[in-house]
This record gives structure tokens, C-alpha cells and sequence, in this order.
């Protein structure tokens, strides 16, 4: 079901310089797509570069090298943004993983709802901000009654519900989340994983996913890529990925997952990535229909 | 019996407490400071003479009936005086603080947004002023803004005094520009003044007004200190300071009002000034000690 | 390292050896400007040596200011407000400071759950270690020290150890200085180990190795560990007995089978139905309805009673007892008192998800 | 950090501390010829007035005060390169020779003062923080603040008024009686404005330590070093306080201004012959020479400790990169 492509991300290159020894690449070449109405997971461990490419997907950092084309237009050509500025504000939010630090203290809640459609100049589809706020909490499944609370006052899963309104009310077709429930508690992470898949079943939205808890990306995302170092070593539908990893690193992830079962959990062995640098020139292959893998080449699959 | 353990299930869940009224008392450091200042400024309605008249038959006069607080070594009526000169003790205050935080700011902001080298060239700004003793760099500033003066000395100071604010909001701007609502704004399409204007300036103007405050506490401490040593201002200048200064003689001679009263409303007015700052900076940072 | 469970074994004389740990009606609370939360409310449970019991929850459950109370390593507004500690045949919950320094480090310590912050930034990873090492043999010598500093770290599996000891922390790996955190919590030989979320800042396949180094580490010296998580895949993989926590109660204890395969109380039917691993294909996860508690002043009656969908109404009025289900599974809910109606429960008993 | 690096180390910062000394020295010159006030009238006195157009020229020559002030700058380097700074005009000889023969007594108020502050700070701080709240802790805080409200002349007068005219016990003035007496008599000269000294900044520095070592007492590493069954004692002063001490030792360099700046104050007071009442002279009859020395010495003092503070600050505490500056 190839549908439209909304996020076309081309060879993205990245280094952040380390002060005397030189610099690390945080992106080594990453590509992937998003398809309209479809949540896309990108998962990989810390260091593997899952943030850096959410804040160039959402302009907030140049990369060195590659592109980011939204919609056919390219973001990171400084003509092109300007030209498409009010779209790709609009139709591009961002989630974060700290709801605390992610809403300005200072702000109540219906304040921070309305801010896009405030820095957009937009006029709230439903006369006033504070109607326009009321609307999009009961949407996420906050009480009005806490239109006028600071989120100091707030707990984490409703800050992150407040946090998921603000992106909604700006009517985006993309949400950028970054590791949006690793801060909060089994069952509030259920409630707002439930919300995401509402949102993308019932409102068409699409989602780029981003996490390092496996067994809730295997529930929630439709497509699955598997970064390390800076790249995608494998990307393939969620199903295909967690029952038939390819790539050793893959397997090795899948493996470290505990099962909540003692009678398996205790018979496995987690399966050991060797680690280190990827060999250069990998070979991105299509082992099975829309299911890619990196092979080092001369490696039979 | 029963209908106690029938399944009632669900109950929803408890409405979201009312926000607890927050108990606005004014602090009694605001009430002196206000009653101080309402005197420095209001001091034409009752004083009828000139502060700086010279009684040179009542010198050292011992507080009470016809001067209230008594005379100093010139004979000049101490009443008098701690209003007038309290008056341009505060004034050089409050323009000094304007002056610092609005450098302050300016440079700061600039430091904490600018790129890698104007951030260290103006780093490297505030070292050397602050390198140089302030006293010592107040007397210099002033003589070069033509003289003695209270605007000069007030501009002086505030001059000496913005490193310390621009330190502060540089941390502060470098600190915020990292958070989350920072970039959430920016990717929003929000712009530089949008930015400076919702998130930036209300986050960090608690502690701005902390250095201001403090600021104007160091001025007013400066003045009497410069006018203590017949630097800053003309000698006929009143203020508390230039009243401090005779102290000696006054000492001497065992004329403690002389010395204890300006003392005394110097120290007050700092304490109150540092306690607001206190206030306004808010309680140390959350967690409890683990000792 | 994951031999098939049950047969180890200390559990066969289970009866014989008496608990090494005894805690009784333990409640523990913080007194904050925000009024007094009452982080622990009545625990009991008990610790057998070489065993492994899992404690699982939602953040602010009280499951780590149980573990800080125990070792006495609460801040300053935490307060231990009744109960007895029982260790080694006598009550530590009021022995003073000067005595419970000497029971740190030797009866128990702790491996905390952020290795970023738990370490010293400013002392090498070996002056730390060494540190603890002199805790325990005031008159070693320096060499000693380091020779034993190095054993540990061995013992930790932190290779090369005698390069790495002089390095500090934050030139280590996040599992590195778990492992040294670790290194420091074995330096005194304790006879209990508490690990509070040791994995849970780390990636998954960090966690894995870790998880298999405790359980390794646990196994050869004999120590007995409470586990603090809310994983319930880690408490499959380490745990031998679990106490599930809510609102500052244990609602259920029992064997790792137990709760996994014949659960009884309706927040650990929760916990076990909101896992991904159970939802697979369905179009939405089983999510527990509200919020947790405010402890600053616990609803009347059983707790979870507003977040349960099987609330009794006594479960508004009073808090359930805790019923005995078999020798070592029981559990707090009116749902076990014969009066109420019989609820099937949600999940099917054999193994799940994987 | 090893001697190569380190000494790659100083030689990046000190082109950074030379560019800063060139500014200042620069900054002080133009400003003091700015400022109006004559020159000469330091140097000749009334003379000075009643001089004709010619006279007042060769006087300006003769003390090199004529030409654009450019080039009196220019020519200020040329001799400074050499060593030589120039006349005192005030005391009629080598700017350098007047302020070596006072240096000696402000290094001895000044640098006393300073170490004393500098070693009781930090053990005050962590008693106080020892036990946060306690009555020690609460004393602290009041007194910090009082002290720090009341200007440092003022104090000096309270002291001298109780102390000296009062008990009689202290001189009140100048650094040895007339008779000159020996060291007594010297310490028993130090000892009224040194007190001042101490009691009007310690307090402050107390209390940023405090302050310091209260963040780092809720560090997480605190709870791991306990549990190794370390007591609190032990925990504050071999984590805690070694954790505080690289930003204090930043803290005491930035700060060296602020407390010369003070002695400056206490000296003239006391009437004590240092640097501090010499500076305020220089500035006041536009000593042209002197303040220029004085301004080099004090600002090249608050550099240099600047650098040993972050030096210092950087082999403590490992993880400051050598590129952070003190800013």
C-alpha cells in the first residue's frame, strides 16, 4: 500500500564537534520515508543519532550533508523553507520525551494549546484560543477543569496530554514524537500510546515515532526502522521485524527484550552484537517485500 | 449485608483541586522601604529650611526638641538631612540599577544567543571590567562623564556594575535556549523577538530583577562609600554618605546621632533592598539533603 | 546462567534457615510543605537467604522509599513512623546512626538506578571502590586496597581493570558504571543486596547483560537482592518472589509463577494486561482508567478502588485485608473474601506474549 | 593533565590574558585623560595656576604630558616597555619605587585578609551546611546579610569608635606608631582593620559555599557514598566540599577586586599606608603615572588569579573542559 510520501529524509550527515578529540557523527547517511497516514517507529539505542534526526526533520538543526523533503519540498534549502514557511510550521509539530520541560512554566494550560495557531496568526476555528483549548483537551482526554492550571500543577501524562493538544491544534498532517512516553508510567504510557493509535486510525495522522521501548513500538508502528550509529542497518512492517530480524544488530535488540513470562524468559539466552563500527558500503538490499536490510556485501542472506 | 459487596466498579475520577489561594502579604521589608522612600521623596512638604543650613551655635545638639534627630558637626539638623540626602541616595540607586540591567541585559542576551566568538569577546569584555577594582573604576568613569553629580555618579556605577547582571542573564538565556518550549516555539515558526518576548524574558525576570535590586544595594552603598572618601559628589551635596563622612569629628566628641542615625537608615534601607531581592529570586532549588 | 527455575539450591531448606530480613508493619513518611505524604503504609514481608524478591509498581508506589527506609538512607523530611526492621535477630528501625553505619555496606547496600549521577564526578572510579574496600578494612594497605579494588572490579566484569581504575566516571560507558556502582555495593560482602531500577536507565541490551551479571553475581555469593522495577519482563528474568506495590501498600505477594500465571488482584490483572506483549493485533492496549494516588492524603478505603473496573463497594469504605491464597501466595482484595461475587480473571493462566 | 599539555594549556590562554591586559591598560589611560582636572596642579601645586601659556607648556613637557593623547599613549609604552612607568607627580619619584615601598602593607592587610577568608569560608560554609537549618545555619544567613548591608567605612568607624577611642585597647591609625615599635606593634596596627576586612566579607563567601555544597549534599552520588557506610561527616567533607571547590575557587578569584577594592576603603579609614589610599589619591589629582601602575598591577592580580583559579579548578574537577572560561 505505497500511499503519498510526506517525509522524504536523503543522506543525512551529521558530525557534533567533541572540543579537542575531534568529532563524533551522530548521522552517517540516513534515509527513510513516511507515508501519509502511517506511523513510522525509528528505534535504536542511546547515541544512535534517533534524536538528531528528529530536530532536522523539524528544521531545528542543519545537517551537514543530505536532504529533508516534506510534502516534495526541500526543508533544508534556506529558499525553499522561506517559500513554504507557513505550511511546513503548520503541518510539522513536535513531541517531546520531558513534558516538564517541554511547556513553559509560566504559561497556563489553554495559553499553551493556542500557542501555534497565536505564532501563526491563525484565527481559532472555534472563535476564542481558550474554546479552541477546551476542544483540543477533551480531544486528548484532559478535564476543562484544568484549563487555567500551570503545569507545575500538572502530573507527567497529563503534561504530555497538554503537550500532544498544543501539536493538535496547529491541525498538522506529521508528528515528530521523541521517545514521548519513556518518562512516564506503564499504565499512562498505555493511555497515551491508545491515543496516538486513535489518532492515526480515526484522523489520518501521520507519526515519526521515536523510542528505545521495543515491545511498544512493535504494538504501535506500522513500519519499523532499526538505526545504529548514525544509519538504518534494517526497516521493515513492525510484524516482519520482531518475528524475522535480519540484521545481527536487529536480532541482538529483539533478543534483549525480557518477556514478561518466567518459564520462556528464563530458557532464552540473549543473542550478542559484536559491536563497533559497521563495516563502510553496506549494501541495502530488499530481503522480502518492503522489508530492507544493510548486508555487508558478500554476506549470504 | 449483601449490598456492600455488590461490583460497583469505576468511580470517575476526583475533579482537579482548586488552585490554594496564595497568601499575598507584603513583606515588612517592602512597607519600610516604601515608608523610607515616601519620606526621601515627600521631604519638600515638611521641611521647611535649607537641609544643609549651617546652626554653627548648635553644633552636636543632642536630639530632641527643636531638632529631632539631633545636629552633626556642622551643625546642620540631622532630620533634615537623612530626607534630603535619602533622597539622592535612592535616586542614584534606582538610575544606577536601571542603567546596569538594562547593559546588563542587552549584553547578556546578546552573549547567550551570539555564536561561539562574539559570545567570548564579550566574555572577555566583562573580565577586564570586572578585573578592575569597582570603587576605583566608578572614580575613573565618573571624572570622564564631566564631574561631580549624582546622574554622573549613578551612570558611573551603573557602568561598573552591568558585568555581574550580563553574567547572569548570559547563563540564564543559554540555560533556556535549550529547553523544550524554547524549541518547540522556534519549530513552531516562532522568531527571535516572539521567543525573547513569551518565553525568554518572562523565565528569566525573576532573576533580573534579583541583580537589579542587588544592584541598586551595591549603588547606594557606593555613594556613601565615595562620598564617605569626598570622592563622587561636590561636598555640599547631601547625602547619606557626605553625613557619615564628619562622623569622625563627630565621634570624637561623642555625638553618637550623628553617626548611628545616618548608619542606621543606610543599613536599613540595604536590608530591606536585599531581602526583596531574596524574595523575588525564590526559594533555593527543590530535593531535600540526603546527609 | 538461566538454569530452569526452583531447583536452586537454597530453596529446597526453605523452612529451615530463619529470614534474614523481617520487615513488620513498616510505615514511612515525607513531611513536605505539600503536608505528609505517607510514601509506605503498613508493609510486611520477609527475606530468605540467597532469595530474590521483586518489587513492582508505578512510580510513587513507595517502592523505593521502602529499600532507602530499610537501609536507613532517607532525606532529611523522611521519616520511618512505625514498624520494626528486623536483620540479623534485632530491630534496626530505631538504632542510631553510628550503628547503622557500621550494618551499611556489610548486612546491605545498594546499587542505584541512575549510573550517571550515582558515581562521584570528581574521584576516580577506583578511589571510589577503594573507599568502600577501607569501609570494611580500616587497616589495609594501600597496595591491598587496590588489589582487592581490582578483584572487584573483575567480579563486576569490567575488563582491563587496573587501566580503568584510575579513570573517572564520566569517561565510562553507562553499563560500565553500573558495573562499578555494583563493584562498590559487593566491596563489603552484605549478606542483602538492594538494587533500585538498576537497568532502567540503560538500553535494552546493556540491561540484558546486566541482568544476567546480578543474577550470576547472586548466585555464586549466595546474596540475597530485593529488586526494585516496574518491568515485569526484568522480574521474569531475575526475580524468585514478587511483592506488588500500589499507593504504598503491598496489594500482592507470591512466587514469580504465581503472579504471572494464577495473578489474583485486580492492579497486577493491570499491570500484566497492559503489556504491548498481550495487546498483539488488537487495536488498542488494555490501559488501567485515571491516575495514580495523591499519598498526601490516601482516599478512604482500598486505593486502586477508583481505577477498578472490578470495585467492590466495601472497596470504598475499607481497605481489604491480606488474604492467604496458598503458603506463599496471598493477596489484598475483598475480591477473595467469600461474600463477593466470583470474577473470572481477565487473563488466560498459561504462558503469555513472547 | 600532563606538564605538555598543561603548559599548551597556558600558552592558548595567555595570548587571551594579554589581549585583556592591553585593553585595560588602554580603557584606564584614555579615561583618566579624559577626565578634566589639571594634571599639573598635583605635581607644582597653586604654582601651577598662576603659570603663563609658556611655563604650563615646558611643565607639560618636562613631565611629557604634551601632544595628542595618543601619542603620550605611545610614548607610555615605549617607557613602560623599558620598565620605566614614569613620576609619581604627587610624591615627585619613580611611580614604581612609591608603590613598592606601600606594597608591602597592603599585601599584608589585603593578602592576610584574603587568606583568612580564604581558608575559613569554605569550613564555615560546610559546618553550616552540616547542619542545614541548624542554629549556626540561621545565624549565618542573618549575619551574612547584615554584614553585607553595612558598608565597610562604616564599620571601620564602629570599630575604631568601640575598639579604639572607646577601650582604648587598638591604634586607630597607620600601619607602625611614631616611635617605631616592632612586630607588636606592627600585628596590634593590623589587627582593627584586618578584622573589618574578615568580618565584612566572610560572611558573603560562607555563604555561596554554602550554598554550593547544599546542591552538591542532594547529589545522588551522596546516597551511594552512605550506603558504602561512610558517615555524613566523612560524605561532606571528602565528596561534598571537594565537590564545591572548584566553582568556590572561581568564586575567590573574580572576587579579588571586590576585596582589594574593600581594602582600599579599610586603609583609608584607618589611614593606613597602602595601596588602597594611594589609588584614591592618583585617581582624585589625576596622578597620571601612579594610576596607570596601579590599575596594570590590580588587573593583571585579578588575571592572573583568574587563570590559577581555573587551573586549579580544572585539575580538580576533571570533567571542566579547558576551553570554559571563568565567564
Amino acid at each position: 500500500m505505497a500511499g503519498e510520501v510526506l517525509l522524504d529524509v536523503r543522506g543525512l550527515v551529521h558530525a557534533f564537534p567533541l572540543g579537542r578529540a575531534g568529532s563524533v557523527r551522530a548521522l552517517d547517511g540516513l534515509s527513510f520515508q513516511i507515508e501519509r497516514g502511517e506511523i513510522y517507529g525509528l528505534v535504536g539505542e542511546s547515541g544512535c543519532g534517533k534524536s538528531t534526526a528528529a530536530r532536522c526533520v523539524m528544521n531545528l538543526l542543519r545537517p551537514q550533508e543530505g536532504r529533508v523533503l516534506f510534502r516534495g519540498i526541500d526543508t533544508c534549502d534556506p529558499r525553499a523553507f522561506r517559500a513554504g514557511r507557513r505550511l511546513l510550521q503548520r503541518a510539522r509539530q513536535l513531541i517531546f520525551q520531558d513534558s516538564a520541560s517541554s511547556l513553559d512554566p509560566r504559561m497556563r494550560v489553554w495559553e499553551l494549546i493556542a500557542e501555534p495557531l497565536r505564532i501563526q496568526r491563525a484565527a481559532p476555528p472555534r472563535g476564542s484560543f481558550r474554546a479552541e483549548a477546551e476542544f483540543q483537551m477533551k480531544y486528548v482526554g484532559l478535564d476543562p477543569g484544568y484549563l487555567d492550571k500551570y503545569p507545575s500543577e500538572l502530573s507527567g501524562g497529563q503534561r504530555q496530554r497538554v503537550a500532544i493538544a498544543r501539536a493538535l491544534a496547529a491541525e498538522p498532517e506529521l508528528l515528530v514524537a521523541d521517545e514521548p512516553i519513556a518518562a512516564l508510567d506503564v499504565s499512562i504510557q498505555a493511555q497515551i500510546v491508545n491515543l496516538f493509535k486513535h489518532l492515526q486510525a480515526e484522523h489520518g495522522f501521520s507519526f515519526l515515532f521515536i523510542a528505545h521501548d521495543l515491545a511498544m513500538v512493535e504494538f504501535l508502528c506500522s513500519r519499523v526502522g532499526v538505526m545504529y550509529r548514525g544509519r538504518l542497518v534494517e526497516e521493515a512492517p513492525a510484524g516482519e521485524l520482531f518475528a524475522r530480524p535480519l540484521h545481527p544488530y536487529t536480532r541482538a535488540l529483539v533478543s534483549a527484550i525480557p518477556i514478561p513470562d518466567p518459564r520462556r524468559e528464563r530458557a532464552r539466552r540473549p543473542v550478542e552484537f559484536r559491536g563497533g563500527e559497521l563495516p563502510p558500503g553496506g549494501v541495502w538490499t530488499e530481503a522480502s517485500p518492503r522489508h530492507f536490510v544493510l548486508l555487508e556485501g558478500r554476506e549470504p542472506l | 449485608m449483601s449490598g456492600r459487596f455488590e461490583r460497583v466498579g469505576l468511580r470517575p475520577p476526583p475533579p482537579p483541586p482548586p488552585a490554594a489561594p496564595g497568601r499575598r502579604r507584603l513583606p515588612l521589608s517592602a512597607l519600610l522601604l516604601a515608608a523610607i522612600a515616601l519620606g526621601c521623596l515627600g521631604c519638600g512638604l515638611f521641611l521647611s529650611g535649607d537641609p544643609a543650613y549651617m546652626d554653627l551655635e548648635h553644633c552636636h545638639a543632642p536630639p530632641g526638641g527643636r531638632f529631632w534627630f539631633g545636629t552633626d558637626a556642622m551643625g546642620r539638623d540631622v532630620f533634615a538631612m537623612i530626607w534630603a540626602g535619602g533622597r539622592v541616595s535612592l535616586f542614584i540607586g534606582a538610575v544606577s540599577a536601571a542603567a546596569s540591567a538594562a547593559l546588563g541585559i542587552v549584553v547578556g542576551a546578546a552573549a547567550g544567543c551570539a555564536p561561539g566568538w562574539l559570545d567570548r569577546l564579550l566574555a572577555r569584555l566583562t573580565e577586564i571590567v570586572l578585573s578592575v577594582p569597582s570603587l576605583l573604576l566608578v572614580a575613573l568613569l565618573q571624572a570622564a562623564l564631566g564631574g561631580a553629580g549624582p546622574l554622573s555618579l549613578a551612570l558611573a556605577l551603573g557602568a561598573a556594575g552591568w558585568p555581574a547582571t550580563a553574567k547572569v542573564v548570559r547563563t540564564e538565556v543559554r540555560q533556556l535556549r535549550q529547553r523544550g518550549y524554547v524549541q518547540a516555539a522556534r519549530a513552531m515558526g516562532g522568531g527571535f523577538f516572539y521567543l525573547l518576548r513569551r518565553h525568554l524574558a518572562p523565565n528569566f525576570l525573576p532573576s533580573i530583577l534579583f541583580m537589579a535590586v542587588m544592584n541598586m544595594r551595591n549603588a547606594i552603598a557606593a555613594e556613601s562609600t565615595l562620598s564617605f572618601m569626598g570622592l563622587g559628589l561636590p561636598p555640599e551635596t547631601v547625602t547619606w554618605g557626605a553625613m557619615l563622612s564628619l562622623s569622625e569629628k563627630s565621634m570624637l566628641s561623642g555625638a553618637w546621632w550623628a553617626v548611628l542615625i545616618p548608619g542606621g537608615f543606610l543599613a536599613a534601607t540595604l536590608l530591606c533592598v536585599t531581602e526583596l531581592g531574596g524574595r523575588l529570586r525564590g526559594s533555593a532549588g527543590p530535593g531535600d539533603s540526603l546527609l | 546462567m538461566s538454569g530452569p527455575l526452583g531447583n536452586s539450591p537454597r530453596s529446597r531448606e526453605e523452612g529451615a534457615a530463619p529470614p534474614l530480613l523481617e520487615v513488620k508493619h513498616l510505615s514511612v513518611s515525607f513531611f513536605t510543605d505539600a503536608g505528609e505524604v505517607q510514601a509506605v503504609r503498613d508493609v510486611s514481608f520477609s527475606l530468605k537467604a540467597g532469595e530474590v524478591l521483586a518489587l513492582v509498581g508505578e512510580s510513587g508506589c513507595g517502592k523505593t522509599a521502602l529499600c532507602r527506609s530499610i537501609m536507613r538512607l532517607l532525606p532529611r523530611s523522611g521519616k520511618i513512623k512505625g514498624g520494626s526492621i528486623l536483620a540479623g535477630g534485632a530491630d534496626i528501625a530505631r538504632c542510631g546512626e553510628r550503628d547503622m553505619e557500621k550494618l551499611r555496606g556489610r548486612l546491605f547496600s545498594m546499587v542505584f538506578q541512575d549510573p550517571m549521577t550515582a558515581l562521584n564526578p570528581v574521584m576516580t572510579v577506583g578511589e571510589q571502590i577503594g573507599e568502600a574496600v577501607r569501609v570494611h578494612r580500616p587497616r589495609a594497605s594501600r597496595r591491598e586496597v587496590r588489589a582487592r579494588t581490582a578483584e572487584l572490579m573483575e567480579l563486576a566484569g569490567i575488563g582491563r581493570p587496573w587501566e580503568r581504575m584510575d579513570l573517572y566516571p564520566h569517561s565510562f560507558s553507562g553499563g560500565m558504571r553500573q558495573r562499578a556502582v555494583l563493584a562498590i555495593a559487593l566491596a563489603g560482602e552484605p549478606a542483602i543486596l538492594f538494587a533500585d531500577e538498576p537497568t532502567t536507565a540503560l538500553d535494552v541490551t546493556v540491561q540484558a547483560q546486566i541482568l544476567d551479571l546480578f543474577r550470576d553475581l547472586q548466585r555464586r555469593l549466595g546474596t540475597a537482592a530485593v529488586f526494585v522495577t516496574h518491568d515485569l519482563g526484568v522480574v521474569a528474568r531475575v526475580a524468585d518472589r514478587v511483592a506488588v506495590m500500589y499507593a504504598g501498600k503491598i496489594v500482592e505477594t507470591g512466587t514469580a509463577e504465581e503472579i504471572f500465571y494464577d495473578p489474583r488482584h485486580p492492579y497486577t490483572w493491570g499491570l500484566l494486561r497492559a503489556l504491548p506483549a498481550l495487546s498483539k493485533g488488537r487495536d488498542s492496549l488494555y490501559a488501567i482508567p485515571g491516575m495514580p494516588p495523591n499519598l498526601a492524603n490516601p482516599p478512604k478505603g482500598d486505593a486502586f478502588a477508583c481505577r477498578n473496573e472490578y470495585a467492590l463497594a466495601i472497596d470504598y469504605e475499607e481497605e481489604p485485608p491480606m488474604v492467604q491464597i496458598t503458603d506463599t501466595h496471598s493477596a489484598a482484595t475483598w475480591l477473595l473474601d467469600p461474600r463477593a461475587p466470583k470474577i473470572t480473571p481477565p487473563l488466560g493462566g498459561e504462558a503469555r506474549g513472547g | 593533565m600532563s606538564a605538555g599539555r598543561r603548559a599548551l594549556w597556558f600558552g592558548k590562554k595567555l595570548p587571551a590574558l594579554l589581549l585583556s591586559l592591553f585593553l585595560l591598560v588602554t580603557a584606564v589611560f584614555y579615561l583618566s585623560r579624559l577626565a578634566p582636572g589639571d594634571p599639573l596642579l598635583s605635581y607644582y601645586g597653586e604654582r601651577a595656576e598662576r603659570m603663563t601659556p609658556e611655563q604650563r607648556a615646558r611643565a607639560e613637557e618636562r613631565l611629557g604630558l604634551n601632544g595628542p593623547i595618543t601619542a603620550q599613549y605611545i610614548r607610555w609604552w615605549e617607557n613602560a616597555l623599558r620598565g620605566d612607568f614614569g613620576i609619581s607627580y604627587q610624591y615627585k619619584m619613580d611611580a614604581a619605587a612609591v608603590i613598592a615601598d606601600r606594597a608591602g602593607n597592603t599585601l599584608a592587610l589585603g593578602g592576610t585578609g584574603f587568606a583568612l577568608i580564604f581558608t575559613l569560608a569554605p569550613l564555615l560554609g560546610a559546618l553550616c551546611a552540616r547542619r542545614e537549618g541548624g542554629l549556626l545555619d540561621r545565624a549565618l544567613c542573618r549575619l551574612g546579610t547584615l554584614a553585607s548591608c553595612v558598608p565597610e567605612f562604616w564599620l571601620s568607624l564602629a570599630a575604631v569608635l568601640v575598639f579604639s577611642a572607646g577601650l582604648g585597647w587598638l591604634p586607630s591609625s597607620g600601619a607602625y606608631s611614631v616611635d617605631g615599635g616592632g612586630l607588636g606593634d606592627r600585628i596590634a596596627h593590623l589587627i582593627l582593620p584586618l578584622g573589618v576586612i574578615v568580618a565584612s566579607h566572610l560572611w558573603y563567601f560562607a555563604y555561596m559555599v554554602r550554598g554550593r555544597i547544599l546542591e552538591e549534599v542532594r547529589a545522588d552520588y551522596v546516597l551511594l557514598a552512605k550506603a558504602k557506610g561512610l558517615s555524613g561527616r566523612r560524605v561532606l567533607f571528602r565528596h561534598c566540599l571537594r565537590g564545591a571547590l572548584p566553582s568556590y575557587l572561581s568564586l575567590m578569584a573574580v572576587s579579588v577586586p571586590h576585596i582589594l577594592g574593600g581594602t582600599y576603603i579599610v586603609e583609608a579609614v584607618f589611614s593606613y599606608p597602602g595601596l588602597g589610599t594611594l589609588a584614591y589619591e592618583s585617581a582624585r589629582y589625576q596622578d597620571y603615572n601612579l594610576l596607570m601602575l596601579l590599575c596594570v598591577l590590580s588587573g593583571g592580580a585579578v588575571m592572573l588569579s583568574g587563570m590559577a583559579a581555573q587551573a586549579i579548578g580544572q585539575w580538580l574537577d576533571p570533567r571542566v573542559r579547558a576551553g570554559e572560561g571563568p565567564l
